[in-house]
């Protein structure tokens, strides 16, 4: 152990805090609520952040904090936020699978992953491997949500939950060269997801917009 | 002489992409042509020579990214460069007298290539070069049967041919990697070193019999053969019928004899043997029933491959059962036929290209009464129909009688199930051989005598010059072959020596025959006594009877004159193609190929003529083209379920392979 | 000296065969008449008849080709030649290394195929349908030929005639089934070959039935003699030849002297008579069939020939 | 600046560039001129000797691809210049087009170049964007569509590879020093030392990440939309060289694993995912209308079988995989010069409409015809090499799945041939307008011929040094 009992406590802390936001996500049923929960898991994950910056002495982690607070907690929120006024999207979540089912599905993706991620990571410290359990939970949450929500914006909250997964991996990991730089790297591709569908105007689910539009387009279907 | 046959090759190509620019010219594709019957006479020369100089081998300073290209010479390679040779100068020169001004440029490009495919082929000594060769010959040839779009028949044909001509390289390829075992060396030396066994034997067999049985014409994957043969220019089907099936024979001897080593079991000949029963007896009832006279030749050849593979057959069973006497037997035999069969067989597609110049049509039906206006052809067409009806004293008969000898001599074979196979082959065999006499009678009766059965075929004309030396040539080959097959069966001695292991039947220039004390055949002996009664005959009846003949009308149980507004007569009161083949239609057709006959009678009182269908439907084409298809497609409907997800279910299979292969990591960690 | 002996033999042979040749058609006609209760033409008129023909002056259609002139002189010469390779008295003739069965069996291929292109050549419906019966009767009639010649074979170890009637006469091989079935078949290959009934009735005209005449309707004179030369000549030839093969008695063998070949003549006289007999009570007392039954009758022939080879398998095997 | 970092900031800085002119002729011109210089430069890298620096490196595995992205690159951008005149783009479109081309080009040599998995990331990510912007820049509902389904399943994709990387690094963590942590060649070395179960879950993560942007099976959906949409140089350049670069990283994570006994053996996960692909893409060939999809189909086919060709591991299978990349890199992107030249000649993408080319089109036509056939494996392109070695191969290791895979392939093959005569020998169908003057019709053909003749040339006299290049890196890739 490279720091003592506190630090570990507190980063496992804030880890499973941004897990259980993630099932918060998941049993939201209003749009703007689940917005507002991942505002709160991006803030948590901000704070991962700054706590791993401090313990591990690594001053990039600070940045990605920052950045992570800014764009996560306050930016992404409210873009979306406005989204959803500007389009008028649907207001409250439609699901694919019950909220129900969605949990208790999410709490066997947790058994997976805890399945998963411990036994693999024998001989690595024991805060790299609850962390590696906990930022793979939130990593599969994510796909979850993306696919049982039928939104277009609870599926990219879903994908952006799913980075907040990265992200509470790579800085589980203590001295991960280049971290800073690919926290960075992999928020650019979400500022241009949530970029997308404002640009590509995804007004409805893309359930039937997709496929639909495209087999009219070309005439694939038979 | 490998070098040189090395340069041909590459000369070939370089004429075929030098003949992109003499396209232009009439006198520009004429060179083409004329060089490719250059290289004709230098292939048979670089036939005789290799089958009198022993085996060579050179490596190529370039090949695949693995190693050099290897190209080889030895006696059996050298003896298909003469089917090769002869067919390519033949063909060549009816292209060349068949040159009026340009030629389009994809007619002219792919004819060089095509040969150096072929040649490559034959030469390969490495399954890449062989392969290389074997799809260059197929592609080459492909774009000349696919020259003709206009005719939705003919574009099927060649979507039908390009996709077994993959097929066919892709089952090569599996074979030659089974073959080739762990080591993964191709050389025809290392495959030699480690010939395979046990199943995977039956296996590589079973590989090339798909690859170049279906390249060859082999029951059942015949059936892009009648397709494309007939659609291909005629200078084109001949050189596909009467070299590329050979080639692709070829590599089976290559594999089945030489690759796949010497210690085979016996059973391994009996697939070739039924096929080739089959496609024998197949190709000639199709043949007896085809209305095209190209599909018509194309089916004969079909069968003719099938006699030659009961040939191989027999030869890889004697082989298996250390009969090396009648494997040489039934080698010469399957070799001679090959040599034969290439030579009549292009003598009749360009006789048949000649007829359709002149009288504008393959079919039966429109033909009729040639040989009054293109007597040449007419004549020329005979030899080679008298071959292949397996006449004496022609070509087919010397070596048709061979097989039947080594049938024959089957049964020494001590197996109680392969005597009865062989037996029941032997039967098949002839029943082929007859049924491609009748099959001839017909091609040769319906087109070139009775009366014209359309205004142009009255009005045919015969073209001289090169075309006619071409259909010449192959004829006088084809008496001249049927007269002194003992001279070529001592020419194809190293060849034989090769396959069987030891030194082939010798029964003298002007026999051929058995082992010791078994049947000869004298075809000198036996032409000049058919020679010397047809003079007996002659000289007899000159003496008695009057000389000269009258000329009267017809009197057909005095059936009444043409109408004036029909010169000819009536085409109807001819015999049809169709009507021809009735009998035969009747008597093997239903049970064989799904004939069918159907009379529409119009109801009473109406004046309407009653109405005959009759057709027929060969089963393998049905299966390829009936529930294969049905298959493909009824996957294809499923497949595409999984197309029509949207992105959410998308994203349900990536999150599902996701999940899966979490699932499988933590069921591995517990292990 | 034995050359020219065989030479001598062979020469008599040719002779013989082709002198009893119309006579033997003129017997089985006579017989049969007498059967039927008819008195019946005497036994020369078919040599008189031909005489005649040969003395008029043949007429062709207008647009018949050079293919109605030659080919009765091709099957002609094809049917003496044919007929020159099966042994009759003696054996050992100087063409008797050329008398393969198979190549008879060409030979005789070559005449048919002649007769068809001539029924063909003017573009009549009757000489096509004859020529496509014919073709198409032959190509099942072969098989059994082929199974036959196999028995044949792996008794005497070659196709070779003369070798054969060797084997049969002085090998010992005695009464086989095989034999039997082979010999049967054969039978019915001769009488699918030579237009007899109940393939063919050679004393009709009737449109419906007929092959052989039809493809000959239009020849006339010389050529019409020599059409129905060959066609005796044929049957000649197969009666000798089955004569050779399964009653291979009073045969002169190879090398002997020539009194023993007045032997082999008397016994080979009553061996064709005998035939001839046979083949008259035969036709007389069977009706024709009807001509889509012919593939059965000859499918019938090739599958016996084919179980007296599958015996014979057996058989070897046992012994 | 190094020549490797050169090769790389030169199309960036000249996106920048270039997304400041505003004029169609000035913007091609400066593409191909770009484009051009680039090519120059990865020769001249290629002169150079193998070695890391920093976080790129030149090794026998990535110089062939990279001296091939560079040549692609160029002669899209020829037939780009030769055609974009139909696209009808504004100039916002042709800023954004050129800009986001070269964007791509010099993220798709930094992903070559990449020794560090990190930065190899990036550069990913980097192409993904561009890509993405480029499919959508049509602006149609279709085109819009397409765009946002390649966004959102290769993100997820490349998420779960970012995952993967930093779960590699887990375990590569206690062994390493921090500054090259994420290097290539130091995690070849410490590999064997790794704890096993850490790097079978990196391997799950970068095979699925890597995987969805190769278009391997079940993560394939977004290919074929993707290459159906947008300018036609951009499917030529999808196909040609992003999946390169995405089949070469999973080759990488392969490698790390694989240096590993005690880690699971890799070889049968690609030879699974491989034969599904494979399989399901020749199946799903007999349903498509719309040429360009039907290749976007077929190049899902052929990743399979590079797939499978690594999967099967050993120095002839992996030879045959990577010659099948570089083959199928120069014939693909000449399929879709010629289908997207036709296209726009006839005015249509369904292949219903695009037929009869050789009498319309003589060059383009038999130029496509041959790179069709080259496509299905018939020689005497490099895709029949390749084949034929693995397929040989194959059959000596594992007859039934050789066995398998032809089955597949015979099936493909059987559509890739009714297409070619659909396409190029059916009844001709009329074109729409478009007929492009004399030497750009030429330039348009002249990259399809350029790409069939190298192709050739390589199957059958490829240059010795590449030769033994290439079977280095069989031999690195293990």
């Amino acid at each position: 152990m490279s720091f003592g009992q506190l630090g570990y406590d507190v980063a496992h802390l804030l880890g499973g805090g941004v897990l259980l936001l993630s099932f918060v996500l998941l049993y939201q049923r209003r749009i703007g609520a689940v917005i507002n929960a991942f505002a709160m898991q991006g803030a948590l994950l901000a704070l991962a952040a700054a706590w791993a910056a401090h313990a591990q002495g690594v001053a990039g982690l600070y940045l990605t904090a920052m950045l992570t607070m800014a764009a996560k907690g306050v930016l992404i929120p409210l873009a979306l936020h406005a989204t959803v006024r500007r389009l008028d999207l649907h207001r409250t979540v439609e699901t694919a699978l019950g909220i129900g089912p969605s949990l208790v599905a999410g709490v066997g993706l947790v058994a997976l992953a805890i399945l998963v991620a411990l036994p693999a990571t024998e001989g690595a410290r024991a805060l790299a491997r609850e962390d590696l359990a906990l930022a793979l939970s939130v990593v599969l949450l994510g796909m979850l949500m993306m696919i049982t929500r039928r939104n277009a914006i609870s599926q990219v909250i879903g994908l952006l939950s799913l980075e907040n997964g990265l992200i509470l991996a790579a800085i589980g990991v203590a001295g991960m060269p280049l971290v800073v730089e690919l926290s960075t790297a992999a928020l650019v591709l979400m500022i241009a997801v949530v970029a997308a569908v404002f640009a590509f105007q995804i007004r409805e689910r893309f359930d039937t917009l997709d496929t639909a539009s495209l087999e009219e387009h070309r005439g694939e279907r038979r | 002489m490998l070098t040189a046959l090395a340069l041909l090759v590459g000369a070939l190509l370089a004429l075929g992409v030098a003949a992109l620019a003499l396209a232009r010219s009439a006198a520009g594709a004429k060179t083409v042509h004329g060089a490719c019957v250059g290289a004709g006479a230098v292939l048979v020369l670089g036939g005789l020579a290799g089958l009198s100089g022993g085996a060579t081998a050179l490596d190529l300073p370039f090949g695949p990214p693995w190693g050099a290209m290897r190209l080889a010479l030895d006696p059996l390679a050298a003896w298909f460069l003469l089917p090769l040779g002869i067919v390519a100068g033949c063909a060549s020169l009816f292209a060349l007298g068949g040159i009026h001004g340009p030629v389009p440029a994809r007619l002219l490009l792919p004819w060089p290539i095509f040969l150096a495919g072929m040649l490559l082929t034959v030469l390969a000594a490495d399954g890449f070069t062989l392969l290389l060769g074997f799809e260059a010959m197929s592609l080459a040839s492909w774009a000349l049967v696919a020259h003709d779009t206009a005719e939705a028949e003919n574009r099927r044909a060649a979507r039908i041919y390009l996709g077994f001509a993959g097929f066919g390289g892709l089952t090569l390829v599996l074979a030659l990697g089974l073959s080739a075992g762990g080591a993964g060396d191709v050389a025809f030396a290392a495959l030699r070193e480690a010939p395979p066994d046990g199943w995977r034997a039956a296996a590589v067999f079973a590989l090339v019999l798909a690859g170049a049985g279906s390249k060859a014409g082999l029951f059942p994957l015949h059936v892009w053969l009648p397709l494309a043969h007939p659609a291909a220019p005629s200078h084109v089907s001949a050189a596909m019928s009467g070299a590329m099936t050979k080639v692709a024979l070829y590599v089976l001897v290559r594999f089945a004899f030489d690759l796949m080593g010497a210690a085979q079991p016996l059973w391994l000949g009996m697939p070739l043997i039924a096929l080739g029963a089959a496609s024998a007896v197949i190709g000639a009832l199709r043949a007896a029933l085809e209305e095209d006279a190209k599909t018509l030749l194309a089916c004969s050849t079909v069968e003719n491959v099938g006699l030659i593979a009961i040939g191989l057959g027999l030869a890889l069973a004697f082989r298996g059962a250390d009969l090396p006497a009648l494997a040489a037997l039934a080698t010469a035999a399957a070799l001679l036929h090959a040599l034969n069969h290439a030579v009549f067989k292009t003598l009749l597609f360009l006789a048949a290209g000649e007829v359709l110049h002149g009288a504008l049509s393959r079919r039966l039906d429109r033909l009729g009464g040639l040989i009054h206006r293109m007597p040449w052809t007419a004549w020329a067409a005979l030899a080679g129909a008298g071959a292949a009806a397996a006449l004496p004293p022609l070509s087919g008969f010397a070596s048709e009688w061979l097989l039947l000898q080594a049938l024959l001599a089957a049964w020494r074979v001590g197996d109680l199930a392969f005597q009865i196979g062989v037996a029941a082959t032997a039967a098949l065999a002839a029943l082929a051989a007859a049924l491609a006499a009748a099959a001839m009678v017909r091609f040769w009766g319906l087109v070139f005598l009775g009366r014209p059965r359309s205004p142009r075929a009255a009005g045919a004309e015969e073209s001289g010059g090169a075309a006619r030396i071409a259909l010449l040539v192959p004829a006088g080959l084809t008496v001249l072959l049927g007269l002194l097959p003992g001279v070529m069966l001592d020419l194809a001695e190293p060849a034989l020596r090769q396959l069987s292991g030891v030194a082939a039947p010798r029964a003298g220039f002007l026999a051929v025959g058995a082992a010791d004390g078994g049947a000869r055949y004298w075809p000198l002996a036996a032409a000049l006594l058919l020679a010397a009664a047809v003079g007996a005959a002659l000289w007899a009846v000159r003496r008695r009877a009057p000389p000269g003949i009258a000329r009267g009308p017809t009197w057909d149980c005095g059936f009444i004159a043409a109408p004036a507004h029909l010169p000819f007569g009536d085409p109807a009161t001819q015999p049809s193609a169709a009507g021809f083949a009735q009998p035969l239609r009747r008597m093997l057709g239903d049970s064989l190929l799904a004939a069918r006959e159907h009379v529409t009678m119009p109801p009473p009182g109406s004046t309407a003529p009653a109405r005959l269908d009759a057709g027929f439907r060969d089963p393998a084409l049905a299966a390829l083209e009936g529930p294969l298809p049905r298959w493909r497609d009824a996957v294809a409907a499923q497949a595409e379920r999984l197309r029509d997800l949207s992105i959410r279910q998308c994203l349900g299979l990536s999150f599902g392979a996701v999940v899966l292969m979490l699932a499988l990591l933590a069921w591995l960690e517990a292990r | 000296m034995a050359l020219v002996w065989s030479l001598l033999a062979q020469a008599l042979h040719v002779a013989l065969i082709l002198a009893a040749a119309p006579v033997l058609a003129g017997v089985v006609r006579w017989l049969k008449a007498r059967m039927m209760g008819r008195r019946g033409a005497h036994p020369l008129q078919p040599l008189r008849d031909l005489l005649k023909l040969l003395r008029k002056t043949p007429v062709l259609a207008e647009n018949a080709s050079a293919v109605s002139r030659a080919a009765p002189y091709v099957a002609a010469g094809a049917a003496i030649a044919a007929a020159a390779l099966v042994p009759s008295f003696a054996r050992g003739m100087a063409f008797a290394p050329l008398a393969d069965l198979i190549l008879v069996a060409g030979l005789l291929a070559l005449g048919r195929v002649a007769m068809a292109l001539a029924g063909m050549d003017v573009g009549t419906p009757f000489g096509g349908l004859g020529a496509a019966r014919e073709m198409s009767f032959a190509a099942l009639a072969e098989p059994a030929l082929v199974v036959v010649a196999l028995t044949l074979a792996i008794l005497a170890g070659t196709t070779n005639l003369d070798a054969i009637a060797a084997t049969l006469r002085e090998g010992g091989l005695g009464l086989r089934v095989s034999l039997g079935f082979a010999l049967v078949a054969l039978l019915a290959v001769a009488v699918a070959e030579n237009a007899r009934i109940p393939v063919d009735n050679p004393a009709t005209h009737l449109e419906l039935t007929m092959v052989h005449e039809a493809m000959i309707l239009e020849a006339s004179g010389r050529h019409l003699a020599l059409w129905e030369y060959a066609a005796m000549l044929r049957l000649t030839l197969w009666l000798a030849l089955i004569a050779a093969v399964f009653l291979p008695f009073g045969q002169a063998p190879a090398g002997a002297a020539p009194h023993l070949w007045m032997v082999g003549l008397l016994a080979w006289v009553a061996q064709m008579g005998a035939l001839a007999l046979a083949l008259a009570a035969f036709e007389s007392a069977i009706a024709k069939m009807r001509v889509f039954r012919v593939p059965e009758f000859l499918g019938a022939a090739m599958l016996l020939g084919l179980l007296g080879a599958v015996l014979l398998f057996v058989s070897t095997r046992l012994t | 600046m190094s020549l490797q970092w050169a090769i790389v900031f030169l199309p960036w800085l000249g996106a920048a560039a270039l997304a400041a002119v505003p004029r169609l002729r000035p913007a091609t011109a400066g593409n191909v001129a770009l484009s051009g210089l680039t090519f120059a430069m990865a020769l001249a890298l290629a002169a150079q000797p193998f070695g890391q620096e920093g976080w790129t490196r030149v090794d026998a595995l990535n110089l062939p691809f990279l001296v091939l992205s560079a040549f692609v690159g160029l002669t899209t951008a020829v037939f780009s210049a030769a055609t974009l005149d139909q696209e009808g783009f504004d100039h916002w479109r042709i800023r954004a087009y050129h800009a986001a081309y070269q964007v791509f080009m010099g993220a798709q040599f930094l992903a070559l170049l990449a020794d560090n998995l990190g930065v190899m990331w990036v550069a990913i990510e980097i192409a993904t964007l561009a890509t993405v912007s480029m499919v959508a820049v049509h602006r149609t509902p279709a085109a819009f569509e397409a765009a946002w389904k390649f966004f959102i399943l290769c993100g997820v994709g490349i998420a779960l590879a970012l995952f993967g990387t930093i779960v590699l690094y887990l375990a590569a963590q206690p062994l390493l020093h921090e500054e090259n942590g994420l290097s290539w060649a130091a995690l070849m070395q410490v590999a064997p030392d790794c704890a096993p179960g850490t790097l079978n879950l990196a391997f799950a993560f970068l095979l699925l990440g890597y995987g969805t942007k190769a278009g391997l099976v079940p993560l394939h959906s977004w290919l074929p939309d993707a290459h159906a949409e947008g300018p036609v140089p951009i499917s030529a350049v999808l196909s040609g060289l992003l999946l390169n670069a995405a089949m070469l990283a999973v080759l990488r994570a392969k490698s790390i694993v694989g240096a590993n006994p005690e880690a699971i053996a890799p070889g049968p996960f690609l030879l699974g995912l491989g034969l599904a692909t494979v399989t399901l893409a020749a199946i799903a060939l007999w349903r498509r209308r719309d040429a360009r999809r039907f290749f976007g189909w077929s190049s899902i086919e052929h990743m399979g079988i590079a797939a499978f060709a690594f999967g099967l591991g050993g120095a002839a299978a992996n030879l045959a995989g990577l010659l099948h990349l570089l083959g199928h890199s120069l014939v693909k992107s000449a399929v879709f010069f010629g289908v997207g030249r036709a296209a726009q000649a006839k005015g249509s993408q369904k292949i219903a409409d695009i037929q009869g080319l050789v009498t319309t089109h003589p060059a383009l036509g038999w130029g496509l015809a041959i790179a069709i056939a080259g496509i299905a494996g018939l020689p005497p392109m490099l895709l029949f090499a390749s084949e034929f070695r693995l397929l040989s191969a194959a059959a000596a290791q594992m007859p039934w799945l050789a066995l398998a895979l032809a089955l597949a392939m015979v099936v493909a093959l059987a559509a890739l041939v009714t297409v070619l005569q659909a396409m190029c020998f059916g009844p001709p169908t009329p074109d729409a307008a478009g007929a492009l003057d004399g030497w750009r019709e030429a330039a348009a053909a002249a990259p399809l011929w350029l790409h069939l003749a190298v192709a050739t040339a390589l199957a059958l006299a490829m240059p010795a040094g590449l030769a033994a290049m290439l079977a280095e890196a069989a031999r690195v890739i293990g």
